[in-house]
């Protein structure tokens, strides 16, 4: 493996009962790079996420960030190192509104500045502008807006943290194709920027030209990695996840 | 959210103010009784019925100087925190001038520094705790308004003495004895002085005190701990839940005599509580009694109270039931002569009432207070405010301080000792070899 | 010593029993019944009132104690928990709040002196230096036999089966067919069932007291929080407990 | 500062002005419920801080307010120590034993928490009558502990002072990005976590602060009564009090728990002429029941809707 990896999975393993969700994975993303993953329901790619980001813990094998073991780390310390995602549900704060909801994402883990530092109301909106959320959603509770702009609230919160490498779960789900562009158009920007994405989506046609590379799973395992169009003419990818016709 | 609420604060501000405002407002017109105790226990009813009945015969000969008294009542329920806030609702929210208590020690003891603040004239009529009597030697000026219309726990060990010493000890032959006693003021105080004086005085001996908390439902254990002691008898006291532990011991068939002092057993309802499991045990019992042959006097008050309130519970009247109605008639005779509650007037003239009650001839009962300074022969000290209690025979310096009554296993009742009282004999129960 | 030693084995069912109530709510319901205590009570109140005020025959009386309980625990579910369905700590608080009024109504009615129940079989047996009443001897192989009949109801019964299926998986059970709607119902009336028989078994060696509720509710909280998501027969492990509880403290001199 | 924090202060300072002009104009009866209600809000500000907002909730809280309560009267009773001086000590005790033993808990999630906090009520109530009874009184407790002042007056201004410095520092507290964070968790503990905070932290910050309260609240309690007994304290009807007045208040709020508080023991007291006894939760409860069950909200804001329809229906008619 490179020394030049921003993420690294070594030998991973995680069973659930006598499932298995991930089987001795092993891939890395690099610096800048963005990273698809596909595969059918139940593949393990949301696992990878949770594993990435500690809500799950592995049962062997090592997650390195930067060359660094995360492994220990608890969830928060692996987004103050740099690391974040989305919900394939996005999950905002209901009773908190749009502004409010990205301020939990900016505060800082200390509790004195919590407490005796206010929220930084223009980095909100630079951050809601961003996002392409509309002026008049800023002080609207997140039950009053559209799926489309609960997933960009949902990428605000989570830039909010100031990640460098984002893993961005099923953000085209349930979109109409205005909005599919609008945050493909904003996926391309951070990457320009230099960010890191590993991306999941099942909207194959949208997710190309976001992607540098990609990897197929199949049962907690790599059946192909690669380029966009090898992993999709790999015959293991046509059987398993395109079905045999 | 918070925002949504707070945008809203400042009618609410208006809200609160009015809300405070809306305050109940005293009258001071007339005299007004407040009755302090618990109103679900037989024991509390029966004083808060007590002295109902007195103020309905003092309103119906005139009221207290032309006007009618008027009666409220605040309930404790048996809690301290509570029966904090029920003197204070007493004395700061109806304003009373008099206050009378059918509180238990506990409770009394929570009250008792607010009494001092307000300095209104109260008369127990349940507490019998020395504690108290020694805080009124110790600090007259400010517990000099507390009166105590029951003989204290003293009174009641002393006589416990002498049953032992001329039933359990001359006629039973036992000389060994363990205690059993629940974890309250009442407990403790009453342990202390049957330790103290029951094995120097009688001759037996204390093998062993256990202490059990008041809201135990299984016995089995203790008893079993207590007849492993090899003591010939139990000594009970118990003055919260009392059915429990008798109707256990009959329950459980325990093999060892069981007297002492079981409060529950002194009304009454104790046969329908236990449901019948509760005969062969003895208590000591404050007069007037179950069992007890009453005075004429008494028995018509006890025929005013079944006729008002024969339907409910308790449908006789318990010891402190007698005591509220003649101390709401020496309160208020006090009252006459020192012209009012005052509270440095009115101690005055109560020290002075003394009820006699007579039955063939001879005093049968007696409302009395002990004086400051006055020694009580046998033992040795005073008991300022206490009601005069007669702890020596022949008793005709009073009445008793006490009785000992025993339910027999089919659930007569009679008092056995002293033998100027007695109407029965000591009995153990069927189970005990 | 070795009365704790028998009395001890022969509560643990009933102890164990009352604690199985507490969790099955909490396996299948997700939620803390903190009202369970006010089951027990009024279980007892139910004999004592039928039974021993108005002479009622005792075995109609139980079964009289099954209904009502089943009738008050499914309304309680219709108004209370399954309006609140999904927020367990609404539920929660108003199961607590529930207790209270059932504790306060509980007074009203028969004021809050305890009442002493007739034992079914009265008589003792004794054992070395024990006594054994017939009366406890009775509650324990009544509820070693209530005991055996859940685990099978659980284990062979179709109702059963589907009430185990969605304490480990409410969605998983969904799929199966099972409505967890009613599967709920039925074991919020079951455990009143429960509690009442329970509390039948319970208030003759117990006098019905109204203070109860609160430490009912604070034993069955403890008993429930030992063996709590999954109801088996490990839940014996509750039994002990309860009884150590119950009795150790007071054994203790608080001199 | 900004301009609303201008305009809620003047309303702070309007209900401190109408507060402390309040003896002018009621009795003393009604003097005494209001120092109970200040003590319940103090307890309820108290549950509200952790439970109300992170969604954690505490049966535990007796047992907090016991450990400050018990500290001081001990301290005060058996070792005569001033006043001055067992206060801060006990409130210190609290914080620390408090968070000692409830830390194990706080890792729990959801119903687990409730049901280990309400075990640690049961313990306390069997750990006090058995552990030192010589200190702690046993099951009877102890009475005839010093008070700091007397009169229905003094008291008054005592609990009230006590209990508006408490709401203050609170609502302070609570505008902070802290109290943001906190109601966050009540919302969704994972998305927190997902923000990069350790919700640990801000739940044992949360904690910590309440214990806080409850044991500031427990020892000046103590000194008010003048009595004490586990009975009294670790009970289902205290627990009860506490929770009833932050809900049916309205919970994550400031003005919530100490309006329930004042609405509960006013109404308790009310209640006291025409039902005496315990016969009174009856219709507390009911109360309380109805109101949770139709306005989760709480009273607050069931009144400001109430407030605004009528507002709207007399415009329309104008």
């Amino acid at each position: 493996m490179s020394d030049n990896a921003h993420l690294q999975l070594d030998h991973v393993v995680k069973h659930f009962g006598g499932l298995t969700a991930t089987n001795d994975l092993s891939f890395d993303v690099k610096h800048g790079e963005s990273l698809g993953l596909i595969g059918p329901n139940g593949a393990g790619k949301t696992t990878i996420f949770n594993l990435i980001m500690g809500e799950y813990r592995q049962d062997s094998g090592d997650i390195l960030y930067q060359n660094q073991s995360i492994t220990k780390l608890p969830t928060h310390a692996r987004i103050l190192k740099g690391v974040t995602r989305t919900y394939q549900v996005p999950r905002p704060f209901s009773e908190m509104s749009v502004l409010e909801n990205i301020q939990i994402g900016l505060m800082p883990n200390q509790l004195r500045e919590m407490i005796f530092q206010g929220p930084d109301r223009q980095k909100e909106e630079e951050i809601a502008r961003n996002v392409g959320l509309s002026e008049q959603d800023f002080n609207r509770p997140p039950t009053e807006l559209s799926i489309g702009d609960l997933r960009k609230l949902e990428l605000a919160r989570a830039l909010a943290t100031n990640p460098s490498l984002m893993l961005l779960d099923e953000v085209f789900a349930g979109l109409t194709l205005a909005e599919i562009a609008q945050i493909a158009e904003l996926i391309n920007k951070k990457r320009q920027e230099g960010m890191t994405f590993i991306i999941i989506s099942h909207d194959l046609r949208s997710l190309e030209p976001l992607i540098d590379r990609a990897i197929a799973m199949s049962f907690g395992s790599i059946v192909a990695q690669g380029t966009f169009s090898e992993v999709i003419s790999d015959q293991h990818v046509q059987k398993t996840y395109l079905g045999d016709s | 959210m918070p925002n949504k609420i707070t945008k809203k604060l400042k009618r609410f501000a208006c809200l609160i103010a009015v809300t405070a405002f809306t305050a109940s407002s005293a009258y001071a017109d007339g005299v007004k009784v407040g009755f302090i105790g618990s109103l679900s226990s037989d024991a509390g009813l029966s004083a808060l019925r007590g002295a109902q009945i007195a103020i309905d015969e003092l309103n119906a000969a005139g009221g207290f100087n032309g006007e009618p008294i008027e009666y409220v009542k605040a309930d404790t329920r048996e809690d301290v925190t509570e029966g904090i806030k029920a003197y204070e609702y007493l004395a700061e929210s109806e304003e009373v001038d008099f206050i009378l208590s059918g509180s238990i020690d506990d409770v009394s003891l929570g009250w008792l520094p607010r009494m001092k603040e307000f300095r209104i004239p109260t008369l127990d009529t349940w507490t019998s705790y020395i504690g108290i009597i020694d805080m009124v030697i110790e600090d007259y000026e400010g517990m000099k308004t507390y009166f105590m219309n029951v003989a204290s726990d003293e009174a009641l060990a002393t006589l416990y003495v002498d049953f032992g010493r001329d039933i359990l000890a001359k006629k039973m032959g036992w000389d060994s004895v363990v205690i059993l006693h629940e974890d309250t003021a009442f407990g403790g105080a009453i342990n202390g002085l049957v330790s103290e004086l029951l094995a120097p005085e009688s001759g037996i001996e204390v093998l062993d005190t256990i202490v059990y908390d008041t809201a135990t439902v299984d016995f089995s254990p203790i008893f079993n701990r207590a007849v492993d002691t090899g003591a010939d008898f139990i000594y009970l006291i118990s003055s919260v839940n009392s059915q429990v532990v008798s109707s256990q011991y009959t329950k459980l068939q325990v093999p060892k005599a069981m007297t002492g002092v079981n409060v529950a057993a002194l009304g009454q309802e104790y046969w329908e509580d236990t449901g019948g499991e509760g005969g062969g045990i003895s208590t000591l019992s404050p007069v007037p009694s179950v069992g007890f042959a009453l005075d004429p006097a008494s028995q018509e008050f006890v025929n005013t109270y079944t006729a008002k309130y024969g339907d409910s519970r308790p449908r006789f009247p318990h010891f402190n039931g007698f005591n509220a109605y003649w101390g709401i008639k020496q309160a208020f005779a006090a009252a006459k002569d020192a012209g009012g509650f005052d509270p440095d007037a009115w101690p005055q003239e109560m020290l002075k009432q003394d009820i006699k009650l007579e039955k063939d001839g001879e005093i049968w009962l007696r409302y009395g207070f002990w004086q400051p300074g006055e020694v009580e022969e046998r033992t040795g000290r005073t008991y300022p405010h206490n009601i005069k209690f007669d702890i020596t025979p022949p008793y005709d310096n009073g009445a008793p301080s006490m009785v000992v009554i025993q339910w027999y296993e089919n659930g007569e009742t009679a008092v056995i000792y002293p033998p100027k009282y007695a109407t029965g004999e000591f009995a153990v129960p069927s189970w005990v070899k | 010593m070795l009365q704790i030693l028998i009395q001890g084995l022969l509560l643990s069912g009933l102890y164990a029993l009352i604690a199985v109530g507490f969790t099955l709510i909490f396996s299948v319901g997700r939620v803390l019944n903190l009202a369970y205590g006010a089951y027990l009570v009024i279980g007892g109140y139910v004999y004592f009132y039928f039974a021993q005020s108005l002479g009622l025959p005792k075995p109609l009386v139980m079964a009289m104690a099954v209904v009502c309980g089943c009738l008050v625990g499914v309304l309680k579910y219709r108004l209370i928990v399954k309006p609140l369905k999904g927020n367990h700590v609404a539920v929660e608080i108003s199961t607590l709040i529930l207790a209270v009024v059932i504790q306060a109504g509980i007074v009203l009615l028969f004021k809050d002196s305890p009442k002493i129940l007739h034992p079914i079989v009265s008589g003792v047996w004794r054992v070395g230096g024990a006594t054994i009443t017939f009366n406890i001897l009775t509650a324990a192989v009544s509820s070693w036999l209530i005991f055996g009949g859940l685990y099978l109801f659980v284990r062979k019964t179709h109702t059963g089966r589907a009430m185990e299926a969605v304490s480990m998986d409410t969605k998983g059970a969904v799929i199966s067919g099972i409505r967890p709607d009613r599967i709920n119902l039925i074991t919020w009336g079951y455990i009143w069932r429960l509690g009442c028989n329970c509390r039948g078994i319970f208030c003759e060696l117990y006098p019905a007291f109204p203070g109860y509720v609160g430490c009912a509710v604070n034993h069955c909280g403890c008993g429930g929080y030992r063996g709590w998501y999954r109801f088996d027969l490990g839940y014996l492990a509750g039994g002990p407990y309860y009884w150590i509880h119950g009795n150790y403290f007071n054994l203790f001199d608080r001199r | 500062m900004t301009n609303p924090t201008k305009k809620y202060l003047l309303l702070w300072a309007i209900f401190i002005a109408v507060m402390l002009l309040l003896p002018e104009f009621v009795s003393k009866g009604t003097l005494r419920t209001i120092i109970f209600a200040n003590f319940l809000a103090i307890f309820a500000i108290s549950w509200d801080v952790l439970s109300g907002r992170t969604g954690y909730i505490s049966f535990g809280h007796p047992f907090l307010i016991g450990i400050g309560a018990y500290t001081s009267a001990i301290l005060s009773y058996r070792f005569d120590m001033p006043i001055e001086l067992s206060i801060p000590l006990a409130v210190l005790t609290t914080t620390i034993g408090g968070t000692l033993f409830f830390l194990p808990a706080l890792r729990l999630k959801g119903s687990y928490f409730a049901l280990v906090t309400l075990a640690f009520m049961e313990l306390m109530y069997q750990l006090v009558q058995v552990i030192r009874p010589d200190l702690t009184g046993g099951t009877r407790g102890m009475s005839g502990i010093e008070t700091i002042t007397r009169g229905a007056v003094n008291n008054y201004y005592l609990s009230f002072a006590l209990m508006v410095t408490i709401a203050i520092s609170m609502w302070l507290l609570m505008r902070t990005r802290f109290g943001s964070a906190l109601s966050a968790i009540g919302m969704n503990e994972e998305s927190v976590r997902g923000s990069g905070l350790s919700t640990t932290k801000l739940k044992l910050a949360a904690f910590m602060t309440s214990a806080f309260i409850a044991g500031l609240g427990g020892a000046f309690y103590v000194h008010y009564l003048g009595s004490i007994a586990p009975r009294a304290l670790f009970d289902i009807n205290f627990l009860f009090t506490i929770i009833v007045s932050a809900l049916i208040g309205g919970a994550a709020t400031i003005i919530g728990p100490m309006f329930g508080a004042l609405f509960l023991t006013i109404l308790l007291e009310a209640l006291r002429p025409i039902l005496p006894g315990v016969e009174r939760y009856l219709i507390y409860g009911s109360i309380a029941l109805i109101v949770y069950m139709f306005k989760p909200q709480g009273l607050v804001v069931l009144v400001l809707d109430t407030l605004d329809k009528l507002r709207s229906i007399i415009s329309s008619r104008s």
